[in-house]
């Protein structure tokens, strides 16, 4: 057992610190703390640019195999990098699904030429990619996914709809799950496509969520294109491709993450010791919860980090998504609980309603940040696997317990 | 021992249920919403005149219906399923509350008539914001009132205000009475308006202090806030009825690897444990409602254990709801962030579940020596 | 709405409730508090001569029809005679099963000859009954009971094992599902037998449970017979009359056992008085809360009542098991909540262990009525249908969810 | 960065694992459960002069393996799995804590080596129960302690005692002085020992204060429970591991309704929810193990939060067990009701979960100026 950072791992941040010190205290000053979950809609312009400041600086694959371009710097410099980047307060970043999701698929099992087409662009962090998986009808269930592609004279001919597309309005690409055997079912029949977003075809809407902010968006093809070598694996080899691009997340931006947790946690210690609802035991308790909840999800994080570190993830980082998720809703409902009848008032506080604004629609709809941490963290047990589908991928792959019929 | 609607009451509670299902149910409310409206006014036209339920508790000879909470219970159950963006809240269950409880015959008859013709509206604003000094000409009246229901709006404002002795009182106040400021609270639920309400020594005539003989100050406070509460709680029961109508209908709609989602084990327990919720919370209602008008004595320990019942319930009914539909729960779009935003304000509006069980733990003479005890250790 | 009883219902209850004070204020004083769930082993000779006296007087089967023998009282009266039972502290009933749940089974389904044999012996409080339900492969699974009979020279031979068996060790009867086509499964070819249980081929052996003493007991059927005319309805259609008999139990005791949970809950609220724990902000509310709980279980089955004393019951009666037993369950952790480190010791204390006693195997294992009502609470949620079937009945029966596969 | 045990490390562990095995597991704790026994005499031969571990953290300077916390983990995870009764837990976690932390050279050269030999047991007795008096002679001890675990049959007591001022130090008393009385208490739990102390002006030498310079008083007494509670959730880890093993062992051999139990939903979610508790439970307790070694300036917190987690962790996976067992986990010749009184009783030992949270909270200036504001109202 040995808990401590190496002197190797040290230098390592120093440097990474430094260089965000440097960037985040000068030119790209105002996009600290913008953008990430409930936030995507902030600064696109600017954090587009910062995405480029991140390539050229060569932060971007940090992971990936050097012969695909990248640094192949071991987990634990990973994680390094996206601790100091949390605290750093870095803005969400947009490239995130190209860099950690497609990279390592397309480095794994794509073809030398599609490595070289589209690696270094999102190493240069110039072309953003998306995730073209769930369907209306296909949420949790892949294997439902009924987006059709069909080869035409060289090119596949895609019709259907992607919905809770992240970024879908500003990407380059899309990695899109579509069957491509008409006559298949299920898991069968499906290729993995990489397809350009801006072409005639394709349209994009922004899905307005319950913060009143547009989060996710809906992507529908119609006679979109590409060519016909763009198909990661083998035609009718896309579930399997799809699944691995699933594995290729090792949780190394968790401790970031956690870093963010943990400053929406001191935000809401703060508010209950300012309007004394610290003097309820209950909520003294609930709070001192929390805090243990985040320490205990720190120590698994740095548990699955160091083994991961050695080779394969252990069974036991399959439960960090229902972790975080669950853990992370219950603290937007005690931040509300702490903030008492307060927690119903939004940010523009002392403001009339603004009448031109509302009467655009929608109304003046302007959260305080604790308000969207509640409302928001609602989506964090439902996107990426529910934690129903959590619950059943622990229940069969950690435990072993037979799949319901 | 019938623990149901009568055929009369329940003809009341269709006869609401029809009305908002003509304004579309909860469309309406989100039409308010997507305005930044206060009100949906053609309801409460259909409410308030079509219907005469403006009166529905004033007394007969004050231009009302006369009838009682469990009436109230059943208006409100169906307006809260629609979630109902209507002044008949404040108007009939917090300052008719206070009405009922505390004016004295003549403020009675000053006060409902205007009411229950539904030609002016009001609301409760209870708390300790607000200072009540004796003058020679009257009372004055100073301070803040916040997350007041309406309080914008309400045409007549009921306040609770304190002497200096602390003796808390209410008071009948105009809406548009000079030194009254107002405005309307941007809230997370836009369903119902909260305001803040300013008095900037208003000057009140002594009869302004609702004074029902042997039914002032405290005891009649909490006597109206019992009775209000028993209307929150019936509201959130008919919000969270609704929540799991959604629910299971989608369920049953929805499918997911192949088959209906409400055929899989983990989406028919969380069903099971909200119906267990819902109806639970349809006996503590239609009891507290009973218990309104028939049994005075148990009155406080039954609205506390309702409120603090039917808060939690209908919370955990909402929020469920939205895991439930998955993605599209999450969306503007879809009314169940209207209901889980109304949920969790009605959960913190005239006292916490928490607040209402430290009550009752009081009452069962828990703690009862706590400061003591404190002292001597 | 009107929830007061009438002044006919209140005649009827100073009836009960002079005749009980009478008895147990007199000749079975004795006997108050004595037996009930997790106590079946007390004083059972002088709760047997209760059951006659009961019988005698005219208060078993007061709900049964009158043309069966019984008083035809409507279900408020009988739910005003648990009422005071339970307030009187009366014994738990050893009856309960032949009188609540086979008696109106036979009277709906019997024969004639079925009936005149054996309901008025139940009147009495003479002949006690049985449940063979349960098997150790057939739990919540009625369908997959195994226990066979075969029908040779005019009797049935029984053959198998039924496990969970209230008061076997005592019963003269026993009404056994069991399955008379050996080449049948599941729901048919089950029978519904009346079996005596004073016979050799049948062995009871108690089962111990946590709480140390024995409240079930295994039932092993080894060429145990019957008279071929002691099957409800015909061969074959056993799953039907042991579903029919499920439905009998109408809830009036309900309102009898939420007096002892009271009595329960309002030692644990003396229980942190007299310790302080009521200091403790966080037990404060989870003792309202248990008030608050009590209220509305009491409130739920008013609401049954009044509605199941019009005709069927509501939807709603489904759920009072499960609300009943989660309560419960949950009243049993607050009890050593509130006890603190003290909850962990049993009843002797401040006497030593008996060394003897202890020799004797098992150990002398004397319990708080705390500590028993937590340690059998346990078995509120599995027995009678566990939490997990109440669920699913819910699910299916009441809100018209499709049933899983 | 290593998050696991070395490979010495996990020899000791599997090497506890063999030696509890040998004496069937659980079923070695029921046979002295049932004989009304204190302690399986044959696996603490095994654990203190086979393997030594009586020794695990004794100065090598004093005939001990001179290891640490992370080992102590190591054997108290086996041994909760089997929910070992022996004097281990007692002798090495409570008694070795406090001497690891207080004892000066001498005390430690006068007592450890009995311990480390496992020729003596000893306890530690925390709490309040205890006045100390200065006389001319030493120290007169008198007082009650109450639940101190094996406190019938250690040879040697670490008794915390306050003197007139209020100020606690710890002690080691011999258990056959004069003036001390014990008896044990009749448990639920009856796998783990509790006995009622009693001090009858038990005189005791000045030498007999542990007095290591800068670790004596409230600070050494909080760190040695602080180390005993790591011990103590490691214990909890280990039989909550083992409650998960058997409930998913009976899942996938349990047929019901012409299928195993966990192919159902209810019970594959129960399952996982368990798996969750008992996977962060683990790094917890490493953690925390890790901690008592390497990081003493967060012990207090990291161990506060491994309690916490820990003892509720352990309570949910017995309690579950026996519901995912249906009517067998009731019986009394199933196991899990032997795992679900131990993980109560557990839960209540060196402070319930709340009261860890309680102390977290304190040093999070949660409540800080809670007297202060309470006096003000």
């Amino acid at each position: 057992m040995d808990l401590r950072f190496s002197a190797e791992d040290d230098a390592f941040r120093a440097t990474v610190r430094a260089w965000l010190d440097a960037q985040l205290g000068g030119e790209f000053r105002h996009l600290r703390g913008k953008g990430g979950p409930g936030h995507e809609h902030e600064h696109v312009e600017g954090r587009l640019a910062w995405e480029r400041a991140l390539g050229a600086a060569g932060w971007v694959g940090l992971g990936w195999p050097k012969a695909a371009g990248g640094r192949g710097l071991p987990l634990l410099h990973q994680v390094i990098f996206h601790e100091e980047y949390a605290r750093a307060h870095g803005p969400g970043r947009i490239g995130h699904i190209g860099e950690n999701l497609l990279a390592p698929t397309i480095a794994a099992m794509g073809t030398e030429a599609q490595q070289r087409r589209f690696l270094p662009a999102i190493a240069r962090g110039e072309e953003l990619w998306c995730q073209g998986y769930s369907e209306p009808g296909a949420g949790s269930d892949l294997a439902g996914v009924q987006t059709r592609a069909e080869l035409r004279a060289g090119h596949w001919h895609l019709t259907g709809q992607k919905i809770w597309t992240s970024h879908a309005a500003i990407s380059d690409w899309c990695f899109v799950v579509c069957r491509t055997d008409p006559r298949s079912a299920r898991h069968a029949g499906l290729s993995y496509l990489l397809v350009p977003m801006r072409q005639p075809g394709i349209t994009v809407r922004p899905i307005r969520q319950l913060t009143g902010t547009a989060e996710f968006c809906e992507v529908f093809f119609d006679g979109a294109r590409c060519p016909e070598d763009h198909v990661v694996g083998a035609p009718g080899d896309g579930w399997r491709v799809a699944m691995a691009t699933l594995t290729f997340e090792r949780g190394a931006s968790t401790l970031g993450q956690q870093i963010g947790f943990a400053a929406e946690l001191e935000a809401i210690l703060a508010a209950a010791r300012a309007n004394g609802a610290d003097r309820d035991a209950g909520l003294r308790r609930r709070l001192a919860d929390a805090w243990i909840g985040l320490q205990v999800m720190r120590w698994n994080a740095l548990r699955m980090l160091a083994h991961g570190a050695r080779g394969e993830l252990p069974r036991e980082a399959l439960m960090s998504k229902l972790y975080w998720a669950t853990w992370h809703r219950a603290l937007g409902e005690l931040a509300m609980d702490v903030l008492g009848p307060d927690a119903e008032i939004g940010a523009e506080i002392g403001a009339e309603i603004d009448p031109e604004a509302a009467a655009g629609g929608g109304g003046a709809y302007s959260l305080t940040p604790l308000q969207e941490t509640f409302l928001f963290s609602r989506a964090d047990t439902i996107y990426a696997g529910s934690n129903e589908i959590q619950k059943n991928i622990i229940a069969t792959r950690a435990l072993g317990l037979p799949r319901g019929t | 021992m019938r623990f149901a609607f009568s055929d009369e009451q329940d003809e009341l509670r269709r006869a609401v249920r029809r009305a908002v299902e003509a304004r579309g149910g909860a469309r309406a409310a989100r039409e308010v919403v997507d305005a930044g409206g206060d009100h949906d006014a053609a309801l409460w036209r259909t409410l308030a005149h079509d219907l005469g339920l403006a009166g529905l508790i004033a007394p007969e000879a004050h231009g009302g219906a006369g009838l009682g909470w469990v009436e109230v219970v059943a208006v409100q159950q169906e307006l809260g399923a629609a979630l109902a963006a209507t002044p008949w809240f404040a108007t009939v269950a917090l300052a008719g509350a206070a009405l009922r409880v505390a004016a004295d015959d003549a403020q009675a008859a000053a006060l409902w008539p205007a009411l229950a013709r539904g030609a002016r509206t009001a609301t409760l604003a209870p708390g300790a914001g607000v200072a009540a000094r004796a003058t020679p000409r009257g009372v004055t009246l100073a301070g803040v009132a916040r997350h007041v229901v309406d309080g914008h709006t309400a045409g007549l404002l009921i306040i609770e205000a304190h002497d200096d002795a602390g003796e808390p009182a209410l008071f009948a106040v105009d809406g548009d009475a000079p030194g009254v400021r107002r405005r309307r609270l941007p809230t997370m639920d836009r369903t119902r308006a909260l305001a803040e309400v300013t008095l900037d020594e208003v000057e009140v005539p002594a009869r302004a202090r609702l004074a029902r003989a042997g039914r002032a100050g405290r005891a009649a406070i909490d006597h109206a806030l019992a009775l209000a509460r028993i209307a929150l709680a019936a509201e959130q029961l008919g919000a969270a009825q609704r929540c799991l109508d959604l629910s299971v209908d989608y369920a049953k709609v929805r499918h997911q690897f192949g088959r209906p989602i409400g055929s899989f084990q983990a989406i028919q327990h969380a069903c099971a444990e909200l119906f267990v919720l819902v109806e639970s919370a349809r006996s503590a209602v239609y009891f507290a409602g009973w218990s309104a008008d028939h049994a005075p004595d148990t009155l406080a320990d039954v609205s506390a254990a309702t409120a603090a019942y039917c808060g939690d319930a209908s919370y955990r009914c909402a929020a469920d709801t939205i895991q439930l539909h998955g993605g599209i729960g999450f969306t503007w779009e879809h009314d169940a962030h209207l209901y889980f935003k109304r949920a969790r304000a009605s959960r913190a509006l005239l006292g916490a579940p928490d607040a209402h069980r430290d009550a009752i733990a009081a009452r069962l003479g828990l703690g009862a020596d706590h400061v003591a005890r404190e002292g001597a250790t």
